[in-house]
């Protein structure tokens, strides 16, 4: 298997559909030059027809891929979360809606890309981690990878799916390298992760802890340290939050009685949130403890790296909870 | 131009089907049949029949929500049209749309939305999907003097321009937003001004005039298919009624003068239509009102058509959110 | 007291701030024409510089709002929670990230009242109820008042208050009569509804029902038509749920060991997944049962009536969730 | 127009300020000492000094992304500014925005955004407060030509014109956004001519030339302050360096050529202000100079300064989040 960098993985994903099926094609800003990192060696492959360039027009170009979705074309467009206000009204609006306003007759393949800048000195204007808002309005499926080779085939899923889907892609991982999986040796000779499958990343018995995005590091890192003072830690990664794995986490809290959720989304009404209130819902007999949220403060990102790292969940802080919760 | 019989003839029906359209839904909607609201196009039927008549099926238009008109001129199913605002499963969306949310996407209806200038992006993606795919259909978008204002107008317009695409932006100036005057909102005197703004033609057209509406569409058209790009139309005309069905807040009269409104009603689209029709000797005003009787009895089947049609079950709810299903949280 | 319909109590709260301070404007579509009913009479009082009528460009008046505010204006936005989305932009990088990104330098009392219209066959574009997302984002203030005393103190709070709020008016109050004290009968003359503190709507002490916005009337409800079989629900109104009284929720679920949440929001990452995961975090130990989520289904609002009401959480639905909590 | 011999100089030096806080900034930068992104403002130092020297402390201006010149223009201080780079407690935000969100309120800086197009509504909001309480205070937006496609610009500028308002629309068109050239974005040939569609003047000026910014500023804020409403002013300018420090994937002379480059930087904009100058006497060559020296001197004074400054306490982290504060979640 290859170490593959996460900006890479991106990078084989979207050549790798684009070959595949000649109505896929890319838009963004500064796209054709791979200002960002992703979209290297698309423009000389694919043309300029195919890889297209934007102005500054966020929500223009934004509901013109939904436009070109709606015609038979699967477009890819790349952008930042923090960006995504600005064209907010096509993505709720139009991709979020259409289908079930018009009783299923219109069918979106669109994909967005959006980078979450965060944990570099990015400030308040170019941090966000925006995937909750897109988990509560319906429509839009929230895909959540954390590590190459996920970041690779959820993305594959994602350009193949018929729905509108917002790709997060956690900036802490950008330079992460893992394993992803050569074609040849695959079934199908492709690497396609289904959406709506959780992946057990620790197996453990004492506590479970959930992961989103950047927060599947976080969490295996404290389940190695706890390890070694003779704890044992399950860590699940949802993978996508829309469709979302309940059962997974549902079972591994049965088995563990305990539950964290690490998430680098603003606290209050989080991902952490939604699964901590489906646990108490649907898993409460199983809790021995209360759950434990470890999302990021419910303040914006400031600029100085004296401040911005007190913001996030970290190990320390995991595994301050962990202990809480197996403590009480 | 000269224009075929049979297409004067189409324009005419329908324009006829809209109007009478209209009145039915606002004869219903007063008589309680259904709740939700509803924004008559009457008095400016010749907009979009005439543009629509530049189009062909395979070509897309998309709408907002005074959304009648749009897609009976292009070509929609007043019954389905009825059933969807009645809020029954025979309805375009099957009822989950309801009057606002008209669509039809076997004959290019892309859909009306409430949300405003909201689908002219989308109008631009059709028209960008033709230009890369080398294809030779046409988009077309419809929204109000009030959307005109809005930022989507402008990056629309812009994209459309720097990629050259086959769309045609059709402006209804019906000078008000609700209650507000476009003079009062919009800087500049006429929308279509605008279009120099962004290096495509801009064209003022007589909107009570559909054989004028649609000769500077199927100009546009014509440009737009030959790889010409972009264009502006702002078709001037009037709402004759007021701007909503269950608004009832809004006086006639209080924004607008009551000769204003009489002045404007003397420029009926379909005297206008009809006239020109008569005139030419292309039809007698005794076949005029049989379109029109035609249509009238059309939507009275519609509206049969729209009361028998059951209501969707509970069950319904959950169906059309997504094309490849996933579990219900 | 008098009767008070809701809709007049916001024109009563409007004409008095305004009528107070004179950097109090309000501008909107079609205000001055009171189309939607709250801003009757404020032209001919206040006069054209005070009232504006907007042309269709949310982004830019609601942005326009959050200038006049950062040079010592008062600004009151009329929308409606679906027009948000075209306007977004200003709502989150501007007017809730401001303060903080500028160091505490900005101050901006900006004040948006959104209507939610839902229940009445608006469909998909006009029917939404977004507060959770202005929840997840920090900076601000989300108000969302039951009935209409609340409704005229709270948004005589808001134009007070120097942090942008947002005051969600649940559409389905819109007629709802309820008393409204006279001023000459209130201490310091006028109704001041403070943020941050939730009204005990009903005392119980079987199962605690927290109600948001529409959802207090249906909690209000159940609990009277309880009582006739001998249950006592407790019914808690937060009012605002930023700032979140949280401590009136506890203290109640100490005492009931029993939780159901009934929020109109679409039920992922709403405010009742918050409230429940608050609870499962913090009032754990006094939980006797799982806790109940009681808010509207994940599918965009459908016109038809024969759809609408089974989106929507009801007192049907709720009683039976008291009913599952209190037999589990 | 007759500058002061006052204004002048004071021009010279704020565009020295800037060249030299710039220049200090990529070095600090590239030697590690902070690590956030920035965008150096050299080359188009005379629009935003031009610009600000028509205005007065009571005025109000709102930026972008390149953002160290606009606040420095406008008398913000070179120490408070660089310690906002280092995150120190003593910066302008206390730390807490770093370099694209500079902000004076002291002097009507209401803050850089680094969301493109999205200052401008709140610089338009400035200019209605103005309007409702009958002040003379006006504001100036600050945008790019990527920018100028945003829809936030099409309102701000529609609304501005509707209403009357005292703002000065400014375009500071470097020609690329990023990678991309305005010539493959905007679909016009020069951003001002759109004023046109706004019903406003729409001055295209030499932005080299900080003199011909400072005349075609004072004349619109004439006009903003007489109550005859909005302008727009397009300063055609160059960035000289990259798009911005820490974003090394996009190599010089990749969407550019050296050529094009090298001739733009034969119209430095300091030059051009120094002959005018020199050559009008209003100063001498070493008098000129003096000036460069001072400024290079306040801005070393700046950098140690913000080294010396305290990074902000992690207690500090909720400070400033509300003006009237909550417990926190
Ligand atoms: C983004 C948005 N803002 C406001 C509204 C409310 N609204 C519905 S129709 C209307 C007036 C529209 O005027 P115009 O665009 O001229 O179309 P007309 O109704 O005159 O056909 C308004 C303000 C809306 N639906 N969407
Ligand atoms: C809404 C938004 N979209 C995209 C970006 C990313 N971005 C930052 S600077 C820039 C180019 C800006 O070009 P221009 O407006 O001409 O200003 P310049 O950098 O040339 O001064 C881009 C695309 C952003 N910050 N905000
Ligand atoms: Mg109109
Ligand atoms: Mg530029």
């Amino acid at each position: 298997m290859a170490q593959t960098v996460f900006i890479e993985a991106i990078n084989q994903a979207i050549i790798e559909e684009m070959r595949r099926d000649e109505n896929v094609f890319i838009m963004g800003e500064d796209i054709r030059r791979s200002v960002y990192g992703a979209t290297a060696n698309l423009l000389s492959e694919f043309g300029e027809k195919r890889v297209l360039d934007t102005p500054l027009s966020e929500n223009g170009f934004f509901g013109a891929a939904i436009g070109a979705s709606l015609v038979g074309m699967r477009p890819i467009v790349e952008t930042l979360t923090s960006f995504m206000w600005v064209g907010m009204d096509q993505l709720i609006s139009q991709a979020a809606k259409m289908r079930y306003m018009f009783g299923g007759q219109a069918t979106l393949p669109v994909v967005y890309r959006a980078s979450m800048f965060y944990g570099g000195g990015s400030a308040a204007h170019h941090s966000d981690r925006s995937y909750p808002m897109f988990m509560n309005m319906p429509g839009i499926k929230v895909i959540v990878p954390s590590n190459p080779a996920d970041m690779k085939g959820l993305l594959k899923s994602a350009v193949r799916d018929n729905d509108p889907c917002i790709v997060f892609e956690d900036g802490t991982l950008a330079g992460m390298r893992g394993e992803v999986p050569e074609n040849e040796d695959l079934p199908g000779d492709e690497l396609i992760v289904p959406f709506g499958q959780a992946e057990m990343v620790r197996e453990g018995t004492d506590c479970t802890i959930v992961g989103v995005a950047g927060g599947v590091n976080i969490a295996a890192s404290v389940s190695d340290q706890l390890a070694q003072e003779g704890i044992s830690v399950e860590v699940i990664d949802p993978r996508t939050l829309v469709p979302f794995d309940k059962k997974t986490i549902l079972n591994s809290v049965e088995k563990t009685g305990r539950l964290v959720i690490t998430d680098p989304a603003h606290k209050v009404c989080s991902a952490a949130s939604e699964i901590a209130s489906i646990v108490a819902e649907e898993g409460f007999w199983s809790l021995q403890a209360p759950i434990q949220k470890v999302a990021s403060e419910q303040v914006h990102i400031p600029y100085t790296p004296a401040l911005e790292p007190h913001v996030y969940p970290d190990v320390e802080k995991v595994t301050a909870a962990v202990k809480r919760t197996l403590e009480s | 131009m000269d224009i075929d019989r049979d297409l004067l003839l189409l324009m005419l029906r329908r324009m006829w089907m809209i109007r009478n359209f209209e009145l039915k839904v606002m004869e219903v909607h007063s008589a309680g049949e259904f709740a939700g609201g509803a924004h008559p196009y009457i008095g400016e039927e010749a907009v979009a029949v005439g543009a629509c008549a530049a189009l062909e099926d395979t070509d897309y238009i998309a709408g907002n929500h005074r959304s009648h008109g749009h897609p009976i001129a292009k070509g929609g199913r007043v019954d389905k049209a009825m059933a969807e605002l009645y809020g029954r499963v025979d309805g375009y969306c099957k009822g989950k749309g309801g009057s606002m949310h008209l669509a039809d996407y076997s004959i290019g209806i892309l859909g009306e939305s409430g949300i405003l200038g909201s689908s002219v992006p989308v109008a631009v993606g059709a028209a960008l999907a033709a230009s890369i795919k080398g294809e030779k259909f046409v988009s077309l978008a419809f929204f109000g003097d009030g959307a005109s204002n809005q930022g989507a107008l402008h990056e629309s317009m812009n994209l459309a321009s720097v990629w050259n695409l086959p769309i045609i932006f059709i402006c209804e100036n019906n000078q008000y937003a609700v209650t507000t005057s476009y003079a009062d909102t919009v800087a500049v005197e006429h929308v279509s001004d605008r279009a120099s703004a962004y290096n495509m033609p801009g064209i003022l057209v007589d909107g009570q005039d559909a054989i004028a509406m649609y000769e500077a569409t199927a100009s546009a058209v014509g440009r737009a298919r030959a790889g010409d790009g972009p264009s502006l139309i702002e078709g001037l005309t009037y709402r004759f009624e007021e701007h909503s069905l269950g608004l009832g807040r809004v006086r006639r009269g209080e924004y607008r003068t009551q000769e204003e409104i009489d002045n404007w009603r003397k420029r009926d689209p379909l005297d206008i239509l009809e006239h020109n029709i008569i005139s030419q000797g292309v039809a007698t005003r005794e076949e005029c009102d049989a379109i029109n009787a035609k249509t009238v009895e059309e939507v009275e089947k519609a509206t049969e058509f729209a009361r028998n049609s059951p209501f969707p079950e509970p069950s319904d709810l959950f169906d059309d959110m997504w094309a490849d299903p996933i579990a219900f949280p």
